[in-house]
């Protein structure tokens, strides 16, 4: 039992750190504002789940846990209301999404 | 780490709006530094409520930096000179320092003298896990007397500089930008899920001060963050609606007297000034109650003076805004 | 109740501040404030009655003894400054219900006298703190108050003063605290008397220099001493008259104060051999030129006088560099005498702007007619800033220059008398306008009903300074049995 | 031994960039940024000094025997709020300032009223 | 296995950074200032286990609320300003 969660543990920190590199790299190399932010936005919800996940097999049940739940919740719920704020605002601000492949080269 | 700090602050010159990071930054290095309650304030203040205001103030001069418009040779010279004293200032600290204690070394004096007693003894003669809220508000309580004054002269501060139209409740006006509002329904449904969640938050941060990071600070500004996320979403008339800044006013007063006069009680009860051990017939439960009491004082002054502060500014933003 | 004193000399004005708060009609404040200050005015002459007879007092906040919890620790000397800060803070306050009802918003002056307690607390409680943390705090809590309340000044550039004071008061109390963790990492313990026990031992060391050089310059940023003063003339210019008459007698003798312990009583007045001696003679020597010559073209009353404080430091300098007790006894001398002297002063010109509202040279041509007692006060006030015979401002100087002469320093004697003839130039000047200049006509149509003398709530304060100026020069019992017992103390204790 | 003391290092290599900054920058809120930086700088040092190597955060706990020296802990918290006390204050200012004259740049205030 | 996540999430912080130091507009910054913010939250909960002092995970929370706040505090300054610049240009 203990194997088997360390071992899950360890596929999500993995799967979980690749996801962060992803989004890492996709900040930095994608042409404009709303692929950097789709980069950013998708990889960072399921990463930052799959992390917190991982650690929450490896704490065992007590008040970690329940502030590991507490922080993912928390997560879950800002990450993508600042991404939808971040992204609404920034059209407001008048900054176009590259729509075709005009600009790329 | 340390790399990181480095980066970030050069590039500080570059964007005013970053320093945000940098109370980040220097948090999590408190963090690998073993300092989490400063980490904790430090987070909460330069990552948080700094920003803010800066951008409050920001709101109201104005974004953009106007750079010179010629490059005169004198400002050049000049900066060339100040770098130049600098490096050699910096040189000299370091050659200065260069017999210091080493980083880290459990024999330095720092390590030997004072200390043994807070880590050694504070457990038992204090009767809380936590060293540094025992060190915070028992043997150094008086310092914390004077944290909390400061904040408190910063309020009166800000607020003699402001005009009182604060306290004037003006009828609920018209909100310039009314769409706005409409605009962010999704922000609003979820702060209204979250608000309830990061008072109740601080209060936990108030009480578990003792046994986990935290402490009355913290949770004064956690309490403060949750009604400034109210007032951006609502609007400055609403929150001071909820909460009135004559009571805030009222409240900032009131947590230094708290502070005040638990130290008075001591005194009269027999003790030296802030002396909590004469509080109950049992020392430790003496410094229980009076380590409870002071905090509470702490985080009621800090958590008014906060929102003041805040409310203050972003009347100031509002009122220049309706005049344009 | 008795041993409470060291504590209830802070405490007092500190809670007073948030009840002023609480009160919200300014008269009813005041009323409150004077009376938390007349108390604490008596405490610390109670105290120093107490620390003459059975020396050292120790007072342990929390009950927990001295390196692990924070000691007050009063000593002669920091009873000598507490007394000193305490009486000035008092009779200003007495005189501010009358001077700032022209200079300040209805709504604002119960504001004005919370931060006026909360900056006069910090001082006393950095005079009284025997940890050297502690200092650091209270130095802020007063630093903090004081850049308020220079923003209280009418004139639009107050801000921008209170603006540059902020950013040159927040450098050097944060070199001090960088010193202060130097020292920390060094001795392992933040009371002074611990680190001066432990200091021998490491004192070989360049970190030593290093935190001594670091918290040299914070002190010195905060006294305005002479490369680093320019921040001081336009604080001094731009705020409230009040607030200059406060903050001229009281912040910067605090700063010395702070020098002094930190040179004497921490380091040990032999560190560093005698090299910090002669610069502090030479920048004290700088500044008594520079800044009197400067002031003697000053436009402005205000500033002009502003200048001359500067000058002032610079003797009080002097003294310290000479390292003698008797210079240190000079030193101390001056400390109280600029204070009561410069506070007089400012009342003065605190009188005057209530009256025209404007301290410009031209404005006081003939105004010794429409303000007899004001003037006549200045007069006096001014006769003692130069250091003539009978007035305090002469004993200070006498035991400066006899200091340097027992040390061998003759040119240092002279240079100081050529100083005070710059001082009695800049007066003259002053006084000549006042008697017998002739009134500028355009402004007395402009002013159309006639100057009249100062309201009695501004001319009580500041003629007590005055009579304290005279009888002190006089009968000068009290600060010279003070100031010299604390001096011997001093240098006691640093061999 | 040489590079025992590298944290004092960035320290003073902070202290310096946010002094040059006050020094140098012409907008006062960048001044205060600078301000800032240059606090923050004095608050790394004391809880590097307050770091002892292998040791824990200064919670009591059953599993840990040695621990970090919480004093320096205890007076950085209080210098934060020292800190941010003077910023509100400072920032209180700047606004202020804004204000009165329409700028906030070092320069032009200069010009306007060249006295200060 | 943590440290390894620890230095992953440094270097995404590196390049969160340096996005921030590029960033075109004034969005990119913010964004990266968001990225960054999550991942310190992170790094912080796994140095948590990494010390194995696992009850420092308040502090987590605390950065990960502030860096919400402070993300909408950002986007209400530029509303504001962008709602002056369009009221200005017609």
């Amino acid at each position: 039992m203990e194997l088997l969660l360390d071992l899950i543990s360890a596929v999500c920190f993995i799967l979980g750190a690749l996801l962060i590199l992803s989004g890492g790299v996709g900040i930095l190399r994608f042409p404009d504002f709303f692929t950097r932010m789709h980069a950013a936005g998708i990889t960072e919800t399921l990463a930052t789940s799959l992390i917190l996940i991982g650690l929450m097999l490896i704490a065992g049940w007590g008040l970690v846990l329940f502030k590991l739940v507490l922080i993912l919740l928390f997560i879950l719920l800002t990450s993508p209301t600042a991404s939808h704020a971040l992204a609404k605002s920034a059209l407001h601000g008048k900054l176009k999404p590259i729509l075709h492949n005009e600009h790329s080269k | 780490m340390t790399a990181i700090a480095i980066a970030r602050t050069t590039d500080l010159f570059a964007a005013v709006m970053l320093s945000g990071i940098y109370g980040l930054v220097s948090a999590s290095f408190f963090v690998a530094l073993d300092a989490v309650d400063v980490a904790f304030t430090e987070a909460a203040v330069g990552a948080g409520i700094f920003p803010l205001l800066m951008l409050v103030v920001l709101g109201v001069t104005g974004r953009y930096e106007k750079t010179a418009l010629k490059p005169q040779k004198a400002a050049l010279m000049k900066k060339v000179a100040v770098v130049i004293t600098m490096v050699i200032t910096g040189g000299l600290l370091i050659l200065g320092t260069m017999d210091m204690p080493a980083f880290g070394d459990p024999e330095a004096p720092a390590q030997q003298h004072v200390n043994i007693r807070y880590i050694e003894q504070s457990p038992e003669e204090i009767g809380i896990p936590n060293m540094v809220t025992s060190v915070l508000a028992s043997y150094r309580g008086y310092d914390t007397l004077g944290e909390v004054l400061v904040i408190f002269t910063a309020a009166m501060g800000v607020l003699a500089l402001f005009s009182s139209q604060l306290f004037v409740t003006r009828k609920l006006s018209v909100k310039i930008k009314k769409d706005d509002m409409h605009d962010h329904n999704v922000l609003r449904i979820v702060s209204k899920i979250l608000i309830p969640l990061i008072l109740l938050f601080a209060f936990y941060v108030q009480f578990h001060g003792e046994y986990g990071p935290g402490g009355g600070f913290q949770a004064g500004v956690i309490f403060a963050a949750g009604i400034i996320l109210y007032t951006m979403l609502y609007g400055l008339d609403k929150a001071r609606q909820v909460i009135k800044p004559g009571v805030l006013r009222v409240l900032c007063a009131l947590g230094v007297f708290i502070y005040g006069c638990t130290g008075v009680v001591s005194m009269l009860s027999g003790g030296n000034f802030l002396d909590y051990s004469v509080l109950a017939s049992d020392p430790i439960i003496g410094q229980h109650l009076g380590i409870l009491v002071i905090e509470l004082g702490v985080g009621i002054t800090i958590a008014a003076g906060m929102i003041l502060i805040f409310f203050a500014f972003s009347h100031q933003a509002e009122s220049q805004l309706g005049e344009e | 109740m008795l041993d409470h004193l060291p504590i209830l000399q802070v405490i007092v004005p500190l809670l007073a501040a948030p009840a002023c708060l609480l009160l919200n009609k300014p008269r009813i404040s005041w009323l409150f404030a004077c009376f938390a200050a007349v108390i604490s005015l008596l405490i610390s002459a109670a105290l120093l009655n107490q620390v003459q007879h059975s020396g050292v007092i120790s007072y342990m906040l929390g009950g927990w003894e001295a390196p692990w919890g924070i000691e007050y620790r009063i000593d002669l000397l920091s009873a000598y400054v507490l007394l000193i800060v305490s009486a000035i803070g008092t009779i200003v306050l007495l005189a501010a219900n009358t001077g700032i009802r022209n200079e300040i918003d209805e709504d604002k002056q119960s504001l004005f006298y919370v931060l006026y307690l909360l900056c006069m607390a910090g001082l006393l409680g950095i005079v009284a703190t025997g940890d050297i943390f502690n200092v650091f705090v209270f130095l802020e809590i007063s630093s903090l108050a004081t850049y308020a309340l220079v923003a209280f000044g009418r004139d639009r550039r107050a801000l921008l003063t209170a603006y540059q004071y902020l950013i040159v008061g927040t450098i050097g109390a944060t070199f001090l605290l960088m010193g202060i963790g130097l020292l920390y990492s060094l001795t392992g313990t933040l009371n002074m008397q611990d680190i001066a026990n432990r200091l021998p031992l490491v004192s070989e060391t360049s970190t030593a220099y290093t935190a001594f050089v670091f918290m040299i310059v914070g002190v010195a940023l905060k006294l305005a001493l002479f490369p680093l003063h320019l921040w001081l003339p336009n604080t001094y210019t731009y705020a409230p008259s009040i607030v200059t008459a406060f903050l001229a007698a009281t912040a910067t003798k605090v700063a010395i104060y702070l020098l002094i312990r930190l040179h004497f009583s921490i380091f040990g007045d032999d560190f560093g051999g005698g090299v910090i001696q002669t610069v502090f003679i030479a920048l004290g020597l700088l500044s008594v030129f520079v800044a009197s010559t400067v002031a003697i073209k000053q436009p402005n009353i205000k500033r002009l006088f502003a200048y001359s404080s500067v000058a002032q430091i610079g003797y009080m300098i002097i003294g310290i560099g000479i390292g003698t007790s008797l210079g240190l006894q000079g030193t101390l001398l001056h400390l109280f005498n600029h204070a009561l002297m410069k506070g007089a002063l400012f009342l003065a010109l605190a009188a005057v702007v209530y009256r025209i509202g404007s301290t410009d040279r031209a404005c006081f041509n003939g105004l010794a007619k429409h303000m007899p007692w004001t003037m006549a006060a200045v007069v006096i006030a001014g006769l003692s800033l130069i250091g003539v015979p009978l007035t305090v401002g002469f004993i200070s100087k006498w035991y400066l220059v006899l200091a340097s002469l027992q040390s061998g320093l003759w040119p240092v004697a002279l240079l100081i008398v050529i100083g005070s003839l710059l001082a009695v130039y800049y007066v003259w000047t002053l006084v000549e306008s006042a008697y017998f200049g002739k009134a500028d006509p355009s402004l007395n149509s402009a002013s159309s009903p006639p100057i009249k003398e100062a309201p009695l709530g501004l001319l009580i304060p500041l003629w007590i300074l005055v009579l304290a100026n005279v009888y002190f020069g006089i009968d000068t019992r009290l600060p010279l049995e003070a100031s010299a017992q604390a001096a011997n103390m001093l240098m006691g204790a640093g061999q | 031994m040489f590079f025992d003391l590298y944290n004092y290092w960035i320290v003073f290599v902070l202290m310096m960039i946010g002094l040059y900054m006050v020094i140098n920058q012409s907008n006062l809120i960048k001044k205060l940024i600078g301000l800032n930086i240059f606090q923050t700088s004095v608050f790394i040092f004391y809880i590097s000094v307050g770091k002892v190597n292998g040791g824990s955060a200064p919670i009591f706990s059953s599993t840990e025997t040695l621990y970090s020296n919480p004093l320096p802990h205890v007076l950085i918290l209080t210098a934060i709020v020292v800190g941010i006390a003077t910023m509100a204050l400072a920032l209180a200012l700047v606004v202020r300032i804004k204000k009165a004259y329409g700028t906030v740049e070092d320069s032009e205030l200069q010009e306007k009223d060249p006295k200060c | 296995m943590l440290i390894m996540l620890a230095v992953v999430l440094l270097t995404v912080m590196v390049m969160a950074l340096a996005r921030a130091l590029l960033g075109p507009s004034i969005y990119d910054r913010i964004l990266a200032v968001n990225l960054f913010g999550t991942k310190t939250v992170l790094l912080i909960a796994v140095m948590g286990f990494l010390f194995g002092r696992p009850d420092f995970l308040d502090i987590a929370l605390v950065y990960a609320l502030i860096n919400f706040i402070s993300i909408i505090g950002v986007l209400r300054y530029f509303e504001y300003s962008d709602s002056k610049r369009i009221e200005g240009e017609p």
